[in-house]
This record gives C-alpha cells, sequence and structure tokens, in this order.
C-alpha cells in the first residue's frame, strides 16, 4: 500500500440497487496515486456495476465516491426506494451528486469498456484524436472559423505521438475495427490516455486475449503507470495478469466484498477459494 | 456493377428532356395553370374541360393574318402553394403566349410573382380571393371577387333564408374558404358568426355539425373544397343538421350533387352561370362531354355542367381575343392588349378595371335539388 | 353539461375505435421489429380505395372479403420486399425504407386515382341513421368501439393461447434469443403484419363508411396518430394501444368542440380557436408522455447494457 | 510522419476548392444575366434556385440525422419559422395592409426597407441578410426550447416527437389569434423575394434571382463543412458511432446534441428564409412533415453521413421532380407517347420506385460517406500506385 502518497479514489459504501436485486452492496475501497489495484470475482459478481457506478453511468442508490479528494458522486435512498431499500448505511449519506461520465472524464477518470466500444467508422487516428476534444479551449465559432488552428495541430501531434507510444503507428490510418482484437484492446487504452487522465479504470482488459497477448498486455500495463504517471484500476479475470500487476485487489462476491489485501494475502484466503469454486460457506 | 447501374440511372434521367414537336402550321401556346390533382383537383379539371371543348369548336385564331393552331400547353399546380410557381414556370418555359387559371386563389397569389417576373399575362378563371390581382400587373380575371361573393351569400343568408347566427366553417391555410369566409362574416356581422377552422386531412366533419349545433346558429356557410364538402353534407345527413347549407362557387359541382342526393340537406350557392341561360352552348358541350370518356369522368361521370367549365370556357375567348388584338404571340403584347378588350361571354359580358378584375355585379344563387341531383336556380343576386 | 359534451364523447369514442384497430399494427410491429411501420396508415388507406373499385363491380358480399384479403397480401409483401432486406441494417434505414413505402403508396394512389376524392360505397345497414340517448348519428359510430373490444378480445386471446401467439411474445421480448431457441423469426413477423393489416383493413371499412371520402392521405393522420396512441398505451402492449386510441379520440374530438362547449357555459364570450389544434394537441400529449413517462401507461421499462 | 499531423485542408487543396467554389459562383452570376425566364431553359434556374434551398435543407438535416445520429423529423417546422420570420421582417409597409386583408398588421417592421432609408439600395441588401440571418437564430432559439425536453429521448421517440413538434409549431402559426403576426393561416407575400433581385450598375440591371440564393446556399454548407470537420463535428461522429463511448471520452452529451440541434435548426431556418423567397410566398400549410420526409430521402439518395451526397441528392431530387421527368405527367416521355400511361401522377410514382430502389439495393445512397474531395484523393492514390 502507498499510503504514504495522497488518495486517488475514494469509495465508501457503494450499493447498487436494481428494483429489488443488491447488484453491489455496501463496496468500499481505496486507492492511492501511482497505484494498480483489481477488483476480482466471478460472474455476475457486480463488478462491472461497481465500475459503472464509479464512471457515472449509474448513480448509486447509497454511498459516496470521492476522487482527488474532491466528493464527486454521492446518493441515499430516496423517493420510491425510499421504502425498497435493502442495503445498509440508510441514513449516513445525505447529499446528492450525479455526474454524466463526461464530468468525471473532464477530472481525470477514464474507461475501456469490457465489449470494446471505439468508434466503428473511424480511423485509429481519428479515435484517439476525439477523445483530445476534451481537452479543447477553443469554442465553437473559433473551432469552426479556423480560429483554433495552433490548438488543432498541437492535439493532432499529441495523438499521432499517443498512438506510436503503444505501438499503433503501424496502422494509424486504418479503420479502428479493422484492427486484430489485441490492438483494438491497446486503442481503447490510448483513446482514454488521450483524456490525460488521473486514474485510469479497465474493465476486463484481457477478455477474449490467448495467453501470448496477455502476456504482453500485461507488460504494456506497467509501461503505462510508469510513462503516464496513471493510477490504475482494473476489472479481470486472467489470474495470472491480477496477481503480477496488482498491488492491492479486492474480491466481490453477490455484490458484497467478500476480501482485500496484497495478491499473496488474496491467494491464501479461503472465502475467496471457495467463491471461485462456487461453495457458499453457511451451505 | 452498382455503380454502372447508378450511373446508367443518372443517364436516363438526364436524357428524358421531352423532345421537341414540330407541325404544320404556326403554333401559339396557350398555358392551362390549373390544378389536376390534391384537394381542387375536381374543380380544376371541370374548369380546363370548358377550355378543351372551346378549343376543339375553335382550335385555330388568325393573328396579325397569320392562322396559327392553338395548342393548350397544361401545367399542374397539385392544389399546392409550394407546387404553383414551379407549374407556372414551366409553362413559361414552355412559350405561351398567355396563361388561363387556376381555379383556387392560393395556386393564383403563389403563381402571381412568377408571371410577373416573365412578363407573362395570366387570366384567372374562377380566382376569387382580392389577392390574386393585387399587387400584380399581369394578374387579370374574368370572374367576380370574394368581397362581392361574401357579401351577396350574407344578403342572402339573412334575407332569404332569415338566418340570425351563422357557422362558417374554413380550411386552415385555404385562402379561398378563409377569405370568404372572412368577407361573409364582414358583411353578415361578426358578433353573430362563429368561425372555426380545420385542419388539412381532417375527415371528421361531425364534430363541427355538433359545433353549429349546440351554439344555435342557423345557417352554416363552409365555402371549402368539394373534397370536405362531400364529408360534411354526409354527416349533415346523419346527424340531421337542421339549418341550411351555404356556399360559394366551388360548391357549384357535380361531387356536391352526388354527395346531396338522397339526403334531406338543404344547400344552396351562388355561382357563375345558370345551366339553361345558353340552351345551345348546353346541349353542344354536353354532347361532347359524352363524346369523351375521359371529359366525361372527369366531369364526375355525368353530363351535369359546372359553372367553372362554363368559365374556362369563356376564358378561352378572351384569350383568343387577346391573341387577336394584340396582333402578335408575344406575351408583352399580348399583356397589352387585355385592359382594353371587351368580350360577350356565355357567363356575361367581360371587362377589365384597372386592376384587372372582371366588371361583374351579378352572381346566381342555386339550390340543391336532392331528389333528382340537380340544381335549381333561385335568384340572381347583386350588391347595391 | 352532459347534453353538450354527449355528442363529442360518442363522436370521439367512434374515431378512438378506429384509431385502435390501426394503433395495434403499429404497436404489434413495433414490439417485434422496433421499427415505426410509417406506411401502415397508408395501407389503411389502399384498403379503403381497394374498396372502392371493387365493389363498384362486385357485390359488397364479395368485395368486402376480397378487400380484407388484398391488403393483408400488401402488408405481407411489404414486409417481405422493404423490410425483410434490411433485417441487419440499421433502424434507421429500415425507418427510411418504411417512409419509402409510405411515399409510394401515396403517389401509386395519387395516379391511380387522378388525385380526386373518391368517394367510398354506402354499407347498407352499418351507414343507416339512428337515435341514440336523443342524438342523431349513424349506426356505425355505435357499432365501431363494441367491434373494435371483440377483435380485441379475440387478438389478446390468440396471443395467450395459441402456439403462434407464444412465438410472438417470445420474439418481441428477446429477440436474438428467440432466434436461437428455434423460432422462426420470419413466420412471426410476417404473421405479426398479417394481423395488423388486417385489423387495418377492418379498421378502414368502419372508417370511410364513416368519413365516406378516400384521397391519397387519408391515411397519414389517422396512422400518425394511431401510433401515437401505440405510445401512449406504451408501446408494444395491445390493451394500451386500444386504451390510448379511445383516449386520443375522445380528446381530439372534445378539443375540436372546446370553443363551443365553454361558449354554451359561459366561460368565454367568443370563439378562441381550438380546433387548430386538434391535430396537434395529439402530438402535445405523445410529448407529454415521452417527456414524463417514456414508456407510455402501459410500457415495460428497459435499460441499455454498458 | 511529420506531414500526416498536418491539418487536412493543406493550403493548397483550401485555394483550389475555394476558386472552384468561386467559379462556380461566377457561372451562375453569368447565367442570371443570359437566361431569361421565357428561355426554354429557365428551368435550369429554376432547378438552381429550388435545388440549393433544398440542398441547405438537406445538409442542415444530414448534419444532424447524418453526423451527430439524432433521427429528428422536426425539420419542417424550423424551416417554417425560418420563411415566416423572414417574410414577416421584409414585407415593405406599402403592401402590410394587403397582405394583411383580414388583420390588423401587429408587426410593420420591415429590414431591407429600414436599411435602405439610412443606406439607400446597399442597405436593402443588408435588410434582407439580417432578416435572413433573423430567421435563422429565431429558428435555433425554438429549437433550443424543444431540444430541453425532447434530446434526452432516443432514437425512433426522438424521431416522433420531433416530427409532432413541427406540427405544433404549425397548427401555432396557423392559429386565427396570432393572425395580427402570422396572418393566420392566410399566405404571407409581398415581400423581398428573389425575382426582385436586382443589381443597378449605371445603365445595366444586373439579375441576381438565382445568384443570390446559391451564394447564401453556398456560404451556410461551406460553413456546415468547416464546423464538420471540427473538433466539434469529430466529436458528433463519435456521438453517433457510440454514444456511450463518446460520454466517457468526456463528451458532453446533452451539450453537444444540443449544439448539434439548434445548428442544424439554424440553418433550416435560413433554408426556410430562402424557401420563402424563392417562391416569393411563406405560408404554414406548405411545410407538412411531407416536406420533412422529401428532404429525408434526398439525404438519403446522396448518402447519409456525406456533405456533398446531400448538395448532389437534393439537385437531382428537384431537377427531376420538377423538371427531367415532367414529361412522364404530360404524355410523352423520351419520345414515346403513351398519354394512357404517362398521366398526371406518374412522375411520382417512377420517382418513388426509385427512391425505394436507393433505399434498398443502393443502402449507402450516391456517394456513401464520402465526399467529393476523397473520390479525386482515392484516385490520386490509384494514379501514384500504378506509376509505381
Amino acid at each position: 500500500m502507498r499510503k504514504d502518497k495522497p488518495c486517488v479514489l475514494k469509495v465508501e459504501d457503494i450499493t447498487m440497487q436494481f428494483g429489488g436485486v443488491v447488484a453491489v452492496n455496501n463496496f468500499s475501497m481505496e486507492e492511492y496515486e501511482g497505484e494498480i489495484v483489481a477488483i476480482i470475482g466471478p460472474n455476475g459478481a457486480g463488478k462491472t456495476t461497481a465500475f459503472n457506478v464509479i464512471t457515472g453511468v449509474y448513480a448509486p442508490t447509497n454511498g459516496r465516491v470521492t476522487f482527488n479528494g474532491e466528493r464527486v458522486i454521492e446518493n441515499f435512498p430516496r423517493g420510491k426506494m425510499k421504502k425498497a431499500y435493502l442495503g445498509q448505511n440508510a441514513g449516513k449519506y445525505t447529499g446528492h451528486l450525479e455526474p454524466t461520465p463526461d464530468r468525471l472524464t473532464a477530472l481525470g477518470m477514464a474507461r475501456t469498456f469490457q465489449n470494446i466500444r471505439l468508434w466503428k467508422s473511424m480511423t485509429v487516428f481519428d479515435n484517439v484524436l476525439i477523445a483530445k476534444h476534451l481537452k479543447r479551449t477553443s469554442n465553437l465559432f473559433s473551432a469552426t472559423f479556423g480560429g483554433n488552428r495552433a490548438e488543432e495541430q498541437a492535439q493532432r501531434e499529441e495523438a499521432s505521438a499517443l498512438i506510436e507510444t503503444v505501438g499503433l503507428a503501424d496502422v494509424r490510418d486504418e479503420l479502428a475495427t479493422s484492427l486484430p482484437y489485441g490492438k483494438q484492446r491497446r486503442l481503447e487504452i490510448a483513446r482514454a490516455l488521450a483524456t490525460e487522465p488521473k486514474l485510469l479504470l479497465l474493465d476486463e482488459p484481457a477478455a477474449g486475449m490467448n495467453p501470448q497477448e496477455t502476456v504482453e498486455l500485461t507488460r504494456f500495463i506497467g509501461e503505462i503507470r510508469d510513462q503516464f504517471h496513471v493510477s490504475i484500476l482494473l476489472i479481470e479475470h486472467h489470474m495470472d495478469l491480477v496477481m503480477d500487476i496488482s498491488e492491492r485487489i479486492y474480491v466481490l462476491d453477490f455484490g458484497s466484498m467478500i476480501a482485500s489485501g496484497t495478491p499473496a494475502e488474496i491467494q491464501a484466503n479461503e472465502k475467496v477459494i471457495d467463491a471461485y469454486l462456487g461453495v457458499t460457506d453457511d451451505a | 456493377m452498382k455503380k454502372i447501374l447508378a450511373v446508367a440511372l443518372v443517364l436516363c434521367l438526364v436524357l428524358a428532356l421531352a423532345p421537341m414537336a414540330f407541325a404544320d402550321n404556326p403554333v401559339v401556346k396557350i398555358g392551362v395553370f390549373e390544378p389536376q390533382s390534391g384537394d381542387n383537383g375536381a374543380g380544376g379539371k371541370q374548369e380546363v374541360l370548358g377550355m378543351q371543348y372551346a378549343n376543339t369548336l375553335t382550335p385555330t385564331v388568325e393573328i396579325d393574318g397569320v392562322e396559327y393552331d392553338v395548342e393548350l400547353v397544361y401545367a399542374d399546380n397539385a392544389s399546392s402553394n409550394d407546387k404553383a410557381p414551379t407549374a407556372a414556370q414551366d409553362l413559361i418555359s414552355n412559350g405561351v403566349s398567355l396563361v388561363l387559371g387556376s381555379y383556387g386563389s392560393g395556386v393564383s397569389i403563389a403563381a402571381s410573382d412568377t408571371f410577373a417576373n416573365a412578363g407573362v399575362p395570366a387570366i384567372g378563371v374562377t380566382c376569387t380571393n382580392p389577392q390574386v390581382t393585387a399587387d400584380c400587373e399581369v394578374y387579370f380575371r374574368i370572374c367576380f371577387l370574394d368581397p362581392f361573393q361574401g357579401t351577396v351569400l350574407a344578403n342572402f343568408a339573412k334575407s332569404e333564408l332569415g338566418a340570425t347566427k351563422a357557422y362558417c366553417l374554413a380550411k386552415l391555410g385555404d385562402d379561398y374558404s378563409g377569405g370568404l369566409c372572412n368577407f361573409f362574416i364582414e358583411a353578415f356581422g361578426k358578433d353573430n358568426c362563429v368561425y372555426e377552422q380545420f385542419p388539412e386531412g381532417t375527415s371528421d366533419f361531425s364534430t363541427y355539425i355538433t359545433n353549429a349545433q349546440n351554439q344555435g346558429c342557423d345557417v352554416f356557410f363552409s365555402p371549402v373544397s368539394t373534397e370536405a364538402a362531400a364529408q360534411i353534407i354526409a354527416k349533415a345527413d346523419t346527424q340531421a343538421l337542421g339549418m341550411p347549407i351555404l356556399a360559394g362557387d366551388t360548391w357549384d359541382s357535380n361531387v356536391i350533387l352526388n354527395a346531396a342526393k338522397g339526403t334531406d340537406v338543404r344547400i344552396c350557392v351562388t355561382t357563375f352561370y345558370q345551366e339553361g341561360a345558353d340552351e345551345e352552348f348546353d346541349k353542344g358541350i354536353k354532347a361532347w362531354i359524352n363524346s369523351d370518356a375521359t371529359a366525361l369522368a372527369n366531369n364526375g361521370g355525368n353530363d351535369e355542367l359546372a359553372a367553372v367549365t362554363v368559365m374556362g370556357y369563356d376564358a378561352y375567348y378572351v384569350a383568343l381575343e387577346a391573341l387577336k388584338a394584340a396582333g402578335s404571340t408575344d406575351p408583352e403584347d399580348v399583356l397589352e392588349a387585355i385592359p382594353s378588350l371587351e368580350v360577350v361571354g356565355v357567363t356575361g359580358n367581360i371587362a377589365f378595371d384597372d386592376i384587372g378584375d372582371a366588371l361583374r355585379d351579378s352572381a346566381f344563387v342555386k339550390e340543391c335539388n336532392t331528389e333528382t341531383g340537380v340544381w335549381d336556380f333561385v335568384t340572381v343576386a347583386t350588391v347595391g | 353539461m352532459a347534453k353538450t359534451i354527449l355528442p363529442y364523447v360518442i363522436s370521439g369514442i367512434s374515431v378512438g375505435g378506429q384509431y385502435a384497430l390501426i394503433a395495434i399494427g403499429y404497436t404489434m410491429v413495433y414490439g417485434i421489429l422496433r421499427l415505426i411501420n410509417f406506411a401502415h396508415g397508408d395501407v389503411f388507406m389502399v384498403a379503403g380505395l381497394l374498396m372502392v373499385y371493387l365493389a363498384a363491380s362486385l357485390p359488397l358480399y364479395v368485395s368486402i372479403p376480397l378487400v380484407i384479403l388484398l391488403t393483408v397480401l400488401l402488408g405481407f409483401t411489404i414486409e417481405r420486399v422493404a423490410y425483410r432486406p434490411l433485417r441487419t441494417a440499421p433502424r434507421m434505414s429500415v425507418m427510411i425504407s418504411a417512409i419509402g413505402v409510405s411515399y409510394l403508396l401515396q403517389n401509386l394512389a395519387l395516379y391511380i386515382t387522378g388525385g380526386l376524392n373518391k368517394n367510398y360505397p354506402q354499407i347498407p345497414w352499418i351507414s343507416d341513421r339512428v337515435t341514440v340517448l336523443g342524438m342523431e348519428t349513424s349506426r356505425v359510430t355505435i357499432i365501431t368501439p363494441f367491434l373494435t373490444i371483440v377483435l380485441v378480445v379475440l387478438l389478446v386471446l390468440l396471443i395467450n393461447h395459441t402456439k403462434i401467439g407464444m412465438a410472438m411474445r417470445a420474439v418481441s421480448l428477446n429477440f436474438e434469443t428467440s432466434q436461437l431457441m428455434g423460432i422462426r423469426i420470419n413466420n412471426v413477423i410476417s404473421a405479426t403484419f398479417i394481423i395488423g393489416t388486417f385489423l387495418a383493413a377492418v379498421g378502414s371499412m368502419l372508417f370511410f363508411t364513416n368519413y365516406p371520402g378516400v384521397v391519397p392521405t387519408s391515411g397519414a393522420m389517422p396512422g400518425l396518430k394511431a401510433f401515437v396512441a401505440a405510445v401512449f398505451g406504451g408501446i408494444g402492449s395491445i390493451p394500451g394501444a386500444v386504451i390510448g386510441a379511445f383516449i386520443i379520440g375522445i380528446a381530439e374530438s372534445l378539443i375540436k368542440g372546446l370553443d363551443t362547449i365553454l361558449i354554451v357555459h359561459g366561460t368565454i364570450a367568443e370563439q378562441i380557436g381550438f380546433a387548430t389544434f386538434s391535430d396537434a394537441f395529439t402530438f402535445i400529449l405523445l410529448i407529454i408522455v415521452l417527456v414524463f413517462k417514456p414508456t407510455g401507461l402501459f410500457g415495460e421499462k428497459t435499460t441499455d447494457k454498458v | 510522419m511529420k506531414k500526416q499531423n498536418e491539418l487536412p485542408n493543406s493550403k493548397q487543396s483550401s485555394w483550389v476548392s475555394f476558386l472552384l467554389v468561386l467559379a462556380f459562383l461566377a457561372l451562375v452570376f453569368y447565367l442570371d444575366q443570359i437566361i431569361k425566364p421565357t428561355n426554354k431553359m429557365y428551368m435550369l434556374m429554376t432547378v438552381l434556385q429550388k435545388g440549393s434551398v433544398y440542398a441547405l435543407a438537406a445538409v442542415s438535416m444530414n448534419l444532424l440525422n447524418g453526423y451527430t445520429g439524432l433521427f429528428s423529423l422536426g425539420h419542417a417546422g424550423f424551416m417554417l419559422i425560418g420563411a415566416y420570420t423572414y417574410a414577416i421582417f421584409t414585407i415593405p409597409s406599402s403592401a402590410r395592409d394587403t397582405v394583411y386583408q383580414y388583420f390588423d398588421a401587429a408587426i410593420r417592421f420591415s429590414f431591407p426597407e429600414a436599411f435602405s432609408n439610412v443606406m439607400g439600395p446597399a442597405g436593402t441588401a443588408l435588410g434582407v441578410l439580417v432578416a435572413v440571418i433573423l430567421a435563422g437564430l429565431l429558428a435555433a432559439f425554438f429549437a433550443y426550447l424543444i431540444g430541453l425536453p425532447v434530446l434526452r429521448l432516443k432514437s425512433d421517440y426522438l424521431a416522433i416527437a420531433t416530427l409532432g413538434f413541427a406540427e405544433i409549431i404549425r397548427a401555432v402559426f396557423q392559429w386565427q389569434k396570432l393572425g395580427p403576426i402570422t396572418n393566420g393561416s392566410n399566405l404571407l407575400k409581398s415581400f423581398a423575394r428573389t425575382s426582385k433581385f436586382k443589381l443597378e450598375v449605371g445603365d445595366t440591371k444586373l439579375v441576381l434571382s438565382t445568384f443570390v440564393p446559391v451564394l447564401i446556399a453556398t456560404v451556410s454548407i461551406i460553413i456546415i463543412v468547416k464546423l464538420v470537420n471540427s473538433t466539434y463535428g469529430r466529436a458528433f461522429k463519435a456521438i453517433r458511432d457510440d454514444e456511450v463511448a463518446a460520454e466517457a471520452m468526456g463528451i458532453n452529451l446533452a451539450r453537444h446534441k444540443m449544439i448539434s440541434f439548434t445548428v442544424s435548426s439554424f440553418f433550416a431556418g435560413v433554408s426556410g428564409a430562402m424557401m420563402a423567397m424563392v417562391l416569393s410566398i411563406a405560408q404554414a400549410s406548405n411545410f407538412k412533415s411531407a416536406m420533412t420526409y422529401e428532404i429525408l430521402l434526398m439525404v438519403v439518395l446522396g448518402g447519409i453521413g456525406s456533405t456533398s451526397g446531400s448538395v448532389i441528392g437534393s439537385f437531382l431530387f428537384v431537377a427531376a421532380s420538377e423538371w427531367w421527368l415532367r414529361g412522364l405527367d404530360s404524355g410523352t416521355f423520351l419520345g414515346i407517347n403513351a398519354p394512357g400511361v404517362f398521366r398526371n401522377g406518374f412522375r411520382l410514382v417512377v420517382f418513388s420506385i426509385i427512391i425505394m430502389i436507393v433505399v434498398l439495393f443502393f443502402r449507402k445512397g450516391i456517394m456513401g460517406e464520402r465526399e467529393i474531395s476523397d473520390l479525386f484523393r482515392s484516385r490520386k492514390k490509384k494514379a501514384k500506385g500504378a506509376a509505381q
């Protein structure tokens, strides 16, 4: 743990309830600057839902997210949920902050998607360049009438440099969707990096990859962290990858956190082993 | 492959420019600017019939000593104000010397600028809205105007029908019915009128009938298109309207007679011509309509004469007189010749005032005989 | 008060019944294909024209079933030719195709009729005048809502208790999964179109008997309103569409008469011109529903998966 | 490598396109002088006038439907607002009472008149321009108000809601109670219109009837192209391709959709104003949803997502329906004389069949998502390849 560094992300008591189903139950975690943290868990454990809450896709039913010391998401059971709420900590939060994902991206969070979501009619270069849109200073008029040539030029160069860094220079002008799977993953990461994030969230980056590609990806993620000075939060199924690069791991099962700790601690945790083997504790 | 097909398709379109026709006699072209489809399609077709009949009777005209074949060139303005200018331009580009039409005022107003720009004179046949000729130097007309017609109708409603409260129904965006209702209301008294407008595409008129009944009106004034008219009559019958329906010249049509036959609705209209005024003419045109299947179909399937057909007939002769007086086929000369024309037509004497409107001071009032399905003459109405 | 309003309500119920029969076609197709079948209203108009031409030469007992048969065939063909090839295309393409079919049908009708109003043949008995609650109206006005309800009940029975009905429900729940489960999607879709157009054909007979004039654009407005009714009731839900249609029919009729109702009761002194908004009102209703309850009165909520 | 980073419009190619546009405008100006309304070829001018109106309408619709992926069917409504704004503010005071024959006109202000009182003839042109811009601004303002509730809706719901709003706008403009402003449902005329656009230089009168609408459309379309190629245009395309990804990459959906919607409506308003000046009348009943459908079909014909496609599509559409295929309606077509078949309405039937063929078999339209400049580029590439 790098407790000496400032805390980038702090998730407190997040509960996400859809109708009568609690998808994430009272989940809390912390991430410090420069860390690589992983959330693991069996299918349907609520990992992606937790991710979506943190990135603003869903507003949590209850709980709070603090990013870079700033309270960014907060909610408590309201309206119909007031009665239907099944989770804990009902009275703890009173604020209501429900930013759209783009607000959080602007603050410095960037993510990739489990089922790759590239802009399919566009080239590799454009995919990265568009992510730079966020960093523009030009308004609609200066952008339309060419008052932002310098900025446009600078953004193009940055995008090109980024593409080179992630090793996609040779396919720069190809259609994004024409790339092989592994390269599409890389491109998604490059696109996220183009928004100049402090925290990079990767949703199953190794899904569908062969062992060879997975090894490359593992190295790649490490490089990114060092080169771009970002913290990384990832969801993953590939245990090799997770154990290799994460510094700390949170384990979710049926929406609740059942363990957290270093890779070694997690590997030794019985609850985790049970969860993965499909044994329930009170069977 | 697809590309080639696409290119071929485009080529076909490009090649589709209509080829020129050649004839022995020199040809003078008269443009027929009439709706052949849309709301006023039926009326437009009937108006064209008159011109076509006149054309069969007098297919040539002598201009400045030379015998010309008269060719009628048609353009469908589709009863739509936004199609009208292009239809008008189509006629102008075809080299017409002058234009006749249209049935319906909106399209004439819409096209007036196009005619003015090209300097081609136009003679309105049954477009009765004042705006047609106002502010347009090339537009003339041989029919009476709505302020006149509205007043005639209002007077008729008051004196003959004994009405004290009138229900007026117009179609939204229709200059003819809207205009006529306005002039009717002005003459009848604003406080004694209920004015409503229905949106385009309305087919349920039962509510408007109910409105008239509920507000205690005793005359139902609805100078709308014949399409809406048929619906109104049907509903007036089933809902027992209980008051006479009054309308303008558009209702002088077979469509109305067909719809009203066998119902117990009382319908009165003002119009330009009463069948029987000129027996010989009536006989001739009826024989012609019955001999031509298309003409018969366009007249609604029988030989009952519509006043607009007679007006179309008269307009054709006004056009010929204008060509003769101009002594040339040049639109500019024709335009100069029109204001001083005086023509004796079947519908009466035709001459123009300063604005280009016809000098007419009387209208016929007819009532529908719902048993026999023909128009009965009621009176000749004037204002003064 | 009641006596003033009653005629409007009765006329509204009748209009609503006709909208309902069209709305079912919209809602079923949308439920399965997620397609606003813009051509549906025009199929309704074509059914009217077919009746005009067939009844001119054939007795009614032949022409009525023939009209229904031909209309159903038309609906079936449209789906085959214009929608099926686009099954994998983006939704916008299919919708554009639907607009194209609507454009084609209207222009074809314009060509064939010469753009003239066609008088709808009188169907004896149902177009007679009757007196109900002291009010003169035609028999069809009274029959329409009842016939509509009978047809809807039959349809609901069909959907709930037959194999094809079950398949329809499955497909509307999840298109891909049903395909994987071995349901013949194309047959189900064809069946949907057949039922939809059958009801539109019946609807057109009631509608045009009530308002006996057919023009190429006759189907456009009723079609659009029926679709609004379907959205209003929650698209995909048949009872929703029917209730939506009745609400819209009655509301429309009341709006047209609102000036008169208010004047008769002394609330206002002169006409305000509500009738101008009789069509627009339907859309105001639509937008209110879409903004505040996007899934309509009876629709189910769906969330996009990220 | 470095070269590729340069802006796509390198200086040289932008000069070439600038000169091409200039040459085109000069040609139109020249044609305006030599083709008189009585000439058989004047149909070409009509097509150019109407075509440029529809081209701008189609391009602006394409900005929304093609580039941003928002399927909106409210275009006719915004064109209506534009047409009325333009018409109302350019009717000369002498004609007001004739036009508003049943009402007491409430607005008695005319931009061309007001400016020409101060600046002379140049003021008239400025007045027309101001009225056109005001037409766009008002349309954009209404779009903003409508967009607030509506833009949250998804695909077909958005389509039907915008369609509904267009119908509501039409009804409001036809309302008798607004008669003093809108002339009720009656038409507006006598305002500044293309047939009156003339420039007097000494003794010669230069006709500008076609030049002015073509110029306005050209300038507007260039602006739209610039917007599409800017960072905002790329953001629009990102929203079209994948909304969720766009939002996750920091693109504010509500804001960008609203920008696209209002800009599109601005130019719809401008094209409405042009429609009024070309047709010389403005009437709410012309701006039906059928007009929106027609514009949509032009966009489809040209290729959704291609600006040059929309322009080509609309000119082809207008030329075919107003000019080339007219023979289909009047008995003789391509030398074939068959009045029984080639009668009224046949043109539209043929036309709608062509459109169905395009929709079903040439789904990408004429241009797909490419632009004319892409065609040249790929040819160059091919030529290069061949040379090697």
